[in-house]
C-alpha cells in the first residue's frame, strides 16, 4: 500500500480563452499560488497560468523541500517566516496533504569565525521572529545523534545554529494544492503553452503571444524559472539574474531515523531524510552559468564525500538517483519581486535556491500587488530597483546551498 | 554539471580546476554614464545559448583563457589563450 | 613515499619570447609554469633572460619529491582526474588529489611538486 | 559443478548452502527461499524482486553479485523499507581508477562483442564494461566519462572516441492480480534457472516459451496468478472470453522486450550509440487491466485509474502522483505499462521518463570514491605554532594559530613588550613592467604615482560595484616595480583580479604570486625596535617605507606599518627559512619577555586601532562611504575601478554606516543588535574588551535615522554610545615612535 499516492486533488482542465484578467507566465510553485492568493484573497478569477511544460515540472519539482525563516537580514527573516506560518497552515487551509513536517535545521559551524556567526544568525532570527538558538556539542548531538563530531577528523562540529522552525513539504503537493485551489474558483492552468513573446502596446505589456496564439491580459506576470532573462527581455528590461545549475540526489528508501534537517557552512552541503524515506543530500550551486538539466558526476562524488564526513552511516546506503533544476541568482542572494517599470508587467524571480521556501509568501504578496496595484511592505525591499537605488539586500544567511 | 576546458597552457581539464569568469557587456544604446555603470555591475546577458567567458585555471597554469561555450548543453566552441 | 622536501630555485616572470630563448644551465631542470613564467632549479643568476623587465626572485615555495614511476603512476592513475602526457620528458600540471600539483615525468622517476602550504596534504594524500 | 560442502552463506542467520558459480539469487532459490518473498524473477538486474541485505548493505541485486562464502543475506522486511544504519559505518575508503581510451563498449553480449572487435580491427584502444563480469556502469556523463562499479572499485573511464551501448533489452514482467508470488520467471531467467540445476517443476509459459525447457504453453490473455505465497495456477482467459486455470509450480514469463536505453537517453548529445537490443523500439504491452504495475512503490492498475480520472493525464504527473517508477528499479517493470495505460485512455504514447544517472546503483561510499576535501593551506610555521600548545583554526582560508593559551598576555606582549606573529597568509605579490604603474593606478582608487620608492601605502580594492573586496599595501620598489599585500581571506582572489585586469587593459606587465613562497613574520611592539636591532637592523625603516635587510642573518624584506597600533614591521622571507627566523627572535627576544600572539589577540589589538577587517566588519555591499573609508578613494583622478559607481552611488543618500561604539562592562558578541529606543539600527561587527581602555570597544551598522548617525544606543540591554575611532592612541604616536 502506497501512503504517498495522491487521492485527493482534482485537476480540472479548461480550454483557453483569448483574453484573461490576470496571466502568470510559469505553472510552478510561485505562479500557481500567485494564482491562488488571487482568486482566494482577492477574489480575482478571470486568471491563466501558462505553463511550457507540466504543472511543477521546473524547479519547484526539483527542489530539495527545505522551508526555513533563518536568514542573515531583517526584511529576509519576516519575508520567510511569514512563508513558514503558511505552509504550517496550508493543509488546514486546503483541506490537502502537503507532506508537512517541522524537524528543526541544524546550521553546523567548524571553527571560530563559523560559531560567531552562527551565534549572530541566531541573535537576528530571534529578534525578527524567526526562532533560533545557538547550541553547543552536547545538544547538536542529541538533535542529531548520527553526526560524527569529530567530522571525520577533518571538520569538527564546534557549534551550531538550531531553527527549530525548519520543515519540509512535498515539492509535488504543494504544486497540486495550490493547482487545485485555483482551479476550483475558477483559474484556467494551460500545460505545453510555452510563450514566445509580449504583446506590447507602446511600453505597457498588454498580453502575451503563444504557438496557440495571442491571449491578451489586464497585467502579465513573470513566474517562470530559468527563463526570466529571455522572456523580461521581450519586454525590454535587462535583469539582475544569473541562471546556474544546482544539483542533489536521493539515496534509496530506509525506515525514518534521521529527524532533523543538517547543514554545513563549511562543507556545504545538507541533508534530510524525506518522508519516504529517502536520504536526500544537496550542496553548493554550480559556478558556471548554464541552463542545463544535466547532472554530473563530480556533484555525486563530492557532495557524497562531504556528507559522508560528518555522516558516516551514509556510506553504505545506496544512491537511487541524482537530478539537477536550475536556479536565478540575484547579486544579493535575495528575491527581485514585484512591478517592473513597464506597465501591466510584474516580476518575481531571483529565487537563487530559497524559491521553495517562498512560495506561499511570494504567491500572497504578489498576488496583493497585482490585486490592489500597492506594492506590500513585506517585498517593497525585493524591488526590482533596490539595485539602482543603492539598497541591496544583501543577505549572507542564503548564499548558494539551500 | 562537470565538463572539461581545454586549457592552451595545460590541456584538457575538469571545470572543477577552473574559477569562472564572466564577460560582461554593456550594450551601446546606454549612454549615460551612471547607467553604463548599473549595467556593467549588476545586469547579466545570462544568454540561453553561445555565450563568451573567462576561465582561470587556478589548480594548473594560474593563467585566463577565454572560451565560448552553449548554455543549453554545456558544448564548448571554442578557445583561446 | 618520501617525505616533500622544499625545492629551492628561481621563479622567473617574463616576456614568452625571452623564456622561449633562455638557455637554462645543463644540470637545472626548467619547468615552464605559463607562457610567461619558468621555475628553474636550482637556482640560477638573473641575467640568462633577455627581458630588463623581467622578474626573476629566488624561490623555495614548491615542495617536492622524486617517485619511482611505478608508483608515481599507481597514485596517479586513482588521483588524477586527467590524462598524462605520453612522451618523456614532460612536464604537467593540474589537480592531482585535489591539489595544484607540477609533475616532471621521466622514463625512471616522476617529480611531484606543490605550493609548499599543501605539502603536508599531498602527503597524506600520497600514503 | 560439484557441491563442496564448504561453501555456505548466512541468510537471516540460517546457513545456507550453494554451489561454486552460483549468484546470490540462485543460491537463496536452492534453498527454497525467495529474497523478497515473490515477484517476477529477471535473473538480469532489471526487476526489483531479488533485492536483499547483502554484508550490510541493502538493495543489492542479488542476481548481480556471485555467492562467496561467509556472505551475510538479509531479507528486506516485507511491509517496509530496510532500516537506516544506526551509528557509523566504518569502511575503507573505495578507489576510483581513471582510464583512457577510445572507445568504450558497454555490455558483452553478441552485440557488444562485435562492436568491440570491429574497434579493434580499426586500431582502436577499446575498454568493456561487462554487467555480468562485474562491471556495472551507473552513468554516462559529461566529458565524456563512462562510470561504473567493479569488483575492485570505482572505473572512470573516459573515451576519445564513442560510447557503444550494447546493454541489450530487458523482459516485460507481467501485470495481473497474483504478479507478487512466488515462482513468477521471466523466460530468460526460466532457462537459466534450469541450467543451474533448479527444479523448477511444471513449468507454464506464457508468450514467448523459455530455451531449453519442458512446458505447458499458456494460450490466450493472461488474468491471475492463484496461489497463496507461490504461484499455484495461472488463470488464462479464451477469445471467446473463457477462462481457463492451468496447474504449476513456476510460471514462465515472454511478454516482450523493452530495450535497456536509459543509458543511451542519458548519453543524448554525447558520442554514444547504440547497437543490437539496446537499439531496438520497445514492445508495448497490452493495457493491464488489474494488478500491481510498480512493485518499488506499490501502485496498482486501479491507482493509475484514479489518478487519472482526477486529471493527472501526463506521463511525468502520473509518475509524480503514483511515485510508479521512482523506486529503484527506476521504472524498468513498470514504465512499458505506464505508456501502454496512458495510450489506452486516449493520450498519446507518451515518451520514456528522462534517464537520469544512476542506472545501476552503487553505495555513497562507492560514489565518494578518490574524492578529496579541499586542503586548508599551512604556513611553514604550522608545526612551530602546534609545538607551542596553539589552538590552530582556519581563518581567512589558512591554518592559523587563533591562540596560544593566554590571548590576554598575547595581547599585553604587543601593548607593553614585543610579540611576533604568524602573517605569512597574507596575499603578496610583485607586479614589474612598463605598464605596472598604470595598471595600479586603474585598479586601486588611491594616487599611485606620487608614492615614492621605498614608501608604502595603505589602500582598498574595489568592484565596479564600487564595494570593497579587499585591502592591503602598495609597496613601490622602483619606478616599474611594486609589491602588493592583501589579506589573508583575499589572497586567493587577488591573483585572478590583477591578472584579468591586466589582461583586460592590454598592459605590458609581468606578474608574480609570491603568497605561497613567502613567509611573513610580524615584530610589533614598543620593543621592537630593540629586538630588530639585537637581530642585526639598527637602521629600521620609518613608518610606511620599507627596505631590504639582513635579520638575524637571514634575507628579508622589512616593511614598517601597523595593524596593532604599536611599532610593527613585517619581515617578508623565504619559507624555507621561516622557522629559523621564527626561533631567532624567540630566543633574542626572550629577555625582553617577547610572546608569540595569535589571530584572537591581533583581533583585539586593531580592534582597539579602529581598524576594518575585510569580510568581518564589511558585507558585500560596503562601500568607501558606508565603511567611513572614503579618504582612501581619490575621485580627483581618471578612471579606476568603481569609481563610476562611486559617483553614481554618492547620489544616492546614505542609509547606513559603519561606526565606532563603546559601552561599560564586559564586551557583546559580535552580532549583537543594536537598537535605538524600539528600534533596529545596526549589529556589532567586532567586538572586545579592552584590557587598556577598561571598556567594551566596537565596530557596528548603523542605520541612519533622519539622516543622522545615531548616538545613544542599547546593546544586549545595555547602554552603549558611538564614538570616533580609533579608540586607542587616536594620534598615532605609537605606530610612528
Amino acid at each position: 500500500m502506497n501512503e504517498f499516492i495522491e487521492r485527493n486533488v482534482r485537476l480540472s482542465w479548461h480550454a483557453a480563452k483569448r483574453s484573461y484578467e490576470v496571466v502568470i507566465v510559469g505553472g510552478g510553485g510561485h505562479g500557481l499560488a500567485t494564482a491562488y492568493y488571487l482568486a482566494t484573497r482577492h477574489g480575482i478569477t478571470d486568471v491563466a497560468v501558462l505553463e511550457r511544460k507540466y504543472i511543477g515540472a521546473g524547479n519547484t519539482g526539483r527542489n530539495t523541500t527545505v522551508i526555513r525563516a533563518n536568514y542573515g537580514i531583517p526584511e529576509a527573516v519576516r519575508f520567510y517566516q511569514r512563508s513558514l506560518d503558511l505552509y504550517a497552515s496550508l493543509e488546514e487551509e486546503t483541506g490537502r496533504g502537503i507532506t508537512h513536517r517541522q524537524k528543526g535545521l541544524l546550521w553546523l559551524a567548524h571553527s571560530e569565525t563559523g560559531i560567531r556567526a552562527e551565534r549572530a544568525r541566531a541573535e537576528l532570527n530571534t529578534a525578527f521572529g524567526a526562532g533560533t538558538e545557538y547550541v553547543g556539542p552536547d545538544e547538536i548531538k542529541k538533535i542529531c545523534p548520527q553526526l560524527d563530531m569529530a567530522g571525520g577528523g577533518v571538520w569538527p562540529i564546534l557549534g551550531a545554529s538550531y531553527h527549530p522552525g525548519g520543515a519540509t513539504a512535498r515539492h509535488d503537493r504543494v504544486v497540486w494544492t495550490y493547482a487545485e485551489g485555483a482551479m476550483q474558483r475558477g483559474v484556467h492552468i494551460h500545460q505545453r503553452t510555452a510563450v514566445t513573446g509580449l504583446i506590447m502596446d507602446g511600453d505597457r505589456v498588454t498580453g502575451v503571444e503563444t504557438a496557440a496564439g495571442p491571449i491578451s491580459a489586464g497585467a502579465v506576470v513573470s513566474a517562470v524559472g530559468g527563463h526570466v532573462t529571455a522572456l523580461a527581455s521581450m519586454a525590454g528590461l535587462r535583469l539582475p539574474i544569473r541562471t546556474h545549475p544546482l544539483q542533489a540526489f536521493v539515496t534509496n528508501r530506509y525506515g525514518l531515523g534521521f529527524d532533523p534537517i543538517v547543514s554545513s557552512s563549511n562543507l556545504l552541503f545538507y541533508a534530510s531524510q524525506t518522508a519516504k524515506g529517502e536520504m536526500l543530500l544537496g550542496a553548493e550551486i554550480d559556478r558556471q552559468p548554464s541552463y542545463s538539466y544535466r547532472s554530473g558526476h563530480h556533484f555525486l562524488q563530492s557532495c557524497g564525500h562531504r556528507a559522508m564526513t560528518l555522516l558516516p552511516f551514509l556510506r553504505n546506503l545506496r544512491v537511487l538517483r541524482q537530478w539537477t533544476g536550475v536556479c536565478d541568482m540575484s547579486p544579493d542572494y535575495s528575491p527581485v519581486m514585484g512591478k517592473t517599470g513597464v506597465g501591466g508587467f510584474y516580476i518575481t524571480t531571483g529565487w537563487g535556491t530559497w524559491g521553495f521556501k517562498a512560495i506561499p509568501v511570494g504567491g500572497e504578496q504578489m498576488a496583493e500587488l497585482i490585486a490592489t496595484g500597492e506594492t506590500p511592505d513585506l517585498i517593497a525591499p525585493f524591488s526590482l530597483d533596490r539595485f539602482a537605488r543603492d539598497r541591496t539586500m544583501a543577505d549572507r544567511g542564503s548564499a548558494g546551498t539551500h | 554539471m562537470s565538463f572539461h576546458i581545454p586549457c592552451p597552457n595545460c590541456g584538457a581539464r575538469a571545470i572543477e580546476e577552473f574559477v569562472y569568469g564572466e564577460i560582461v557587456v554593456v550594450p551601446d544604446s546606454i549612454t549615460d554614464p551612471d547607467e553604463r555603470n548599473l549595467d556593467r555591475a549588476f545586469i547579466h546577458g545570462n544568454p540561453e545559448g553561445p555565450t563568451s567567458e573567462r576561465w582561470f585555471h587556478a589548480m594548473g597554469c594560474q593563467r585566463w583563457l577565454t572560451l565560448r561555450r552553449d548554455t543549453r548543453d554545456e558544448q564548448i566552441i571554442l578557445t583561446a589563450r | 613515499m618520501p617525505e616533500l622536501k622544499l625545492f629551492h630555485g628561481t621563479r622567473i616572470v617574463a616576456t614568452p619570447a625571452a623564456l622561449d630563448t633562455a638557455v637554462w644551465p645543463q644540470d637545472a631542470l626548467a619547468l615552464r609554469l605559463a607562457p610567461d613564467e619558468v621555475f628553474v632549479t636550482p637556482a640560477i643568476t638573473a641575467d640568462i633572460v633577455d627581458d630588463q623587465h623581467a622578474i626573476v626572485a629566488p624561490d623555495a615555495g614548491f615542495a617536492g619529491a622524486w617517485i619511482v614511476p611505478d608508483e608515481a603512476l599507481e597514485f596517479l592513475q586513482r588521483s588524477c582526474e586527467w590524462e598524462l602526457p605520453l612522451e618523456r620528458p614532460a612536464f604537467a600540471q593540474g589537480a592531482v588529489a585535489g591539489l595544484p600539483v607540477k609533475l616532471w615525468l621521466e622514463d625512471d622517476r616522476v617529480l611531484f611538486l606543490v605550493p609548499a602550504p599543501y605539502a603536508t596534504d599531498l602527503e597524506e594524500r600520497m600514503a | 559443478m560439484t557441491n563442496d560442502k564448504s561453501l555456505r552463506l548466512i541468510v537471516d542467520g540460517s546457513l545456507v548452502e550453494f554451489f561454486a558459480g552460483d549468484n546470490a539469487l540462485v543460491a537463496l532459490l536452492r534453498a527454497g527461499l525467495h529474497p523478497s518473498q515473490g515477484g517476477c524473477l529477471c535473473l538480469a538486474g532489471d526487476c526489483p524482486h531479488c533485492l536483499a541485505t547483502v554484508d550490510g548493505v541493502s538493495y543489492v541485486r542479488t542476481c548481480q553479485v556471485a555467492a562467496r562464502p561467509g556472505m551475510v543475506i538479509k531479507r528486506h522486511p516485507s511491509d517496509a523499507p530496510p532500516p537506516l544504519p544506526v551509528g557509523d559505518c566504518p569502511g575503507t575508503d573505495i578507489i576510483a581508477r581513471h582510464i583512457y581510451c577510445d572507445v568504450v563498449v558497454i555490455g558483452m553480449g553478441e552485440s557488444g562483442r562485435a562492436a568491440a572487435a570491429e574497434a579493434q580491427r580499426d586500431g582502436k584502444d577499446v575498454i568493456t564494461l561487462d554487467a555480468a563480469a562485474g562491471q556495472e556502469v551507473i552513468g554516462i556523463y559529461p566529458g565524456p566519462l563512462v562510470v561504473a562499479r567493479t569488483r575492485d572499485g570505482m572505473a572512470d573511464v573516459h573515451p576519445h572516441g564513442e560510447i557503444v551501448v550494447a546493454t541489450g533489452a530487458a523482459e516485460i514482467h507481467p501485470v495481473a492480480p497474483g504478479n507478487h508470488l512466488a515462482g513468477i520467471v521471466t523466460a530468460r531467467a526460466a532457462t537459466r534457472l534450469a541450467v543451474a540445476g533448479i527444479d523448477l517443476g511444471r513449468v507454464v509459459a506464457i508468450g514467448t516459451p523459455p530455451e531449453g525447457i519442458a512446458v505447458e504453453q499458456a494460450a490466450g490473455e493472461l488474468v491471475r496468478f492463484d496461489g497463496v505465497d507461490r504461484v499455484e495456477a495461472v488463470v488464462m482467459r479464451n477469445e471467446n472470453g473463457s477462462e481457463r486455470k492451468i496447474e504449476c509450480d513456476t510460471v514462465s514469463i515472454g511478454l516482450g522486450l523493452c530495450p535497456r536505453d536509459a543509458l543511451l537517453r542519458m548519453g543524448n548529445g554525447l558520442a554514444v550509440r547504440a547497437v543490437g537490443a539496446a537499439a531496438r523500439t520497445s514492445d508495448i504491452p497490452a493495457c493491464p487491466r488489474a494488478g500491481t504495475v510498480c512493485h518499488c512503490a506499490g501502485v496498482t492498475v486501479d491507482d493509475l485509474e484514479s489518478v487519472r480520472a482526477r486529471g493527472f493525464h501526463e506521463l511525468e504527473l502520473v509518475k509524480r502522483a503514483t511515485l510508479a517508477g521512482t523506486g529503484t528499479c527506476q521504472g524498468s517493470v513498470c514504465l512499458p505499462y505506464i505508456r501502454s495505460f496512458l495510450a489506452d485512455r486516449g493520450e498519446s504514447l507518451q515518451p520514456p521518463f528522462t534517464a537520469r544517472p544512476v542506472t545501476r546503483q552503487l553505495t555513497v561510499g562507492e560514489a565518494a570514491a578518490s574524492s578529496y576535501h579541499q586542503a586548508t593551506p599551512r604556513t611553514a610555521l604550522d608545526g612551530e605554532h602546534r609545538r607551542l600548545g596553539a589552538q590552530m583554526e582556519r581563518a581567512g582560508g589558512w591554518w592559523r594559530p587563533w591562540s596560544y593559551g593566554d590571548t590576554v598576555g598575547e595581547y599585553w606582549a604587543v601593548r607593553k613588550g614585543v610579540s611576533i606573529g604568524d602573517v605569512s597568509t597574507l596575499g603578496k605579490m610583485l607586479v614589474s613592467g612598463p605598464g605596472a604603474l598604470e595598471l595600479l593606478e586603474r585598479l586601486y582608487p588611491t594616487k599611485v604615482a606620487t608614492l615614492k620608492p621605498g614608501r608604502s601605502r595603505y589602500v582598498l580594492l574595489l568592484n565596479e560595484r564600487g564595494y570593497v573586496l579587499d585591502d592591503g599595501l602598495i609597496c613601490r620598489d622602483d619606478k616599474t616595480r611594486f609589491t602588493l599585500t592583501f589579506t589573508s581571506g583575499g589572497s586567493s582572489f587577488a591573483e585572478l583580479w590583477v591578472r584579468d585586469w591586466a589582461e583586460s587593459w592590454r598592459l605590458d606587465v609581468r606578474l608574480l604570486n609570491q603568497t605561497m613562497s613567502l613567509g611573513a613574520i610580524n615584530v610589533t611592539g614598543p620593543l621592537a625596535h630593540e629586538l630588530l636591532a639585537r637581530a642585526g637592523v639598527g637602521d629600521p625603516p620609518q613608518y610606511l617605507h620599507h627596505r631590504t635587510a639582513t635579520v638575524t642573518g637571514i634575507l628579508c624584506r622589512v616593511f614598517r606599518l601597523s595593524f596593532t597600533g604599536e611599532v610593527s614591521y613585517e619581515l617578508h622571507h623565504s619559507v624555507a627559512d621561516s622557522v629559523t627566523l621564527w626561533r631567532r627572535l624567540l630566543r633574542l627576544g626572550a629577555d625582553l619577555g617577547i610572546k608569540p600572539h595569535g589571530v584572537e589577540a591581533l583581533l583585539m589589538l586593531r580592534l582597539e586601532k579602529g581598524h576594518i577587517v575585510v569580510g568581518q566588519d564589511t558585507d558585500f555591499d560596503s562601500t568607501p562611504r558606508r565603511i567611513n573609508h572614503e579618504w582612501a578613494v581619490k575621485l580627483d583622478k581618471p578612471d579606476f575601478v568603481g569609481r563610476q559607481a562611486i559617483l553614481r552611488t554618492d547620489k544616492v543618500p546614505l542609509d547606513r554606516q559603519l561606526a565606532g561604539l563603546e559601552m561599560e562592562g564586559p564586551a557583546p558578541a559580535e552580532g549583537a543588535l543594536i537598537w535605538k529606543g524600539s528600534d533596529y539600527v545596526g549589529f556589532v561587527t567586532s567586538s572586545v574588551f579592552s584590557p587598556v581602555l577598561g571598556k567594551a570597544v566596537m565596530l557596528g551598522w548603523l542605520k541612519l535615522l533622519e539622516g543622522e548617525l545615531p548616538a545613544e544606543l542599547t546593546i544586549v540591554g545595555r547602554p552603549a554610545r558611538r564614538v570616533p575611532t580609533p579608540f586607542y592612541d587616536s594620534e598615532g604616536s605609537r605606530a610612528r615612535a
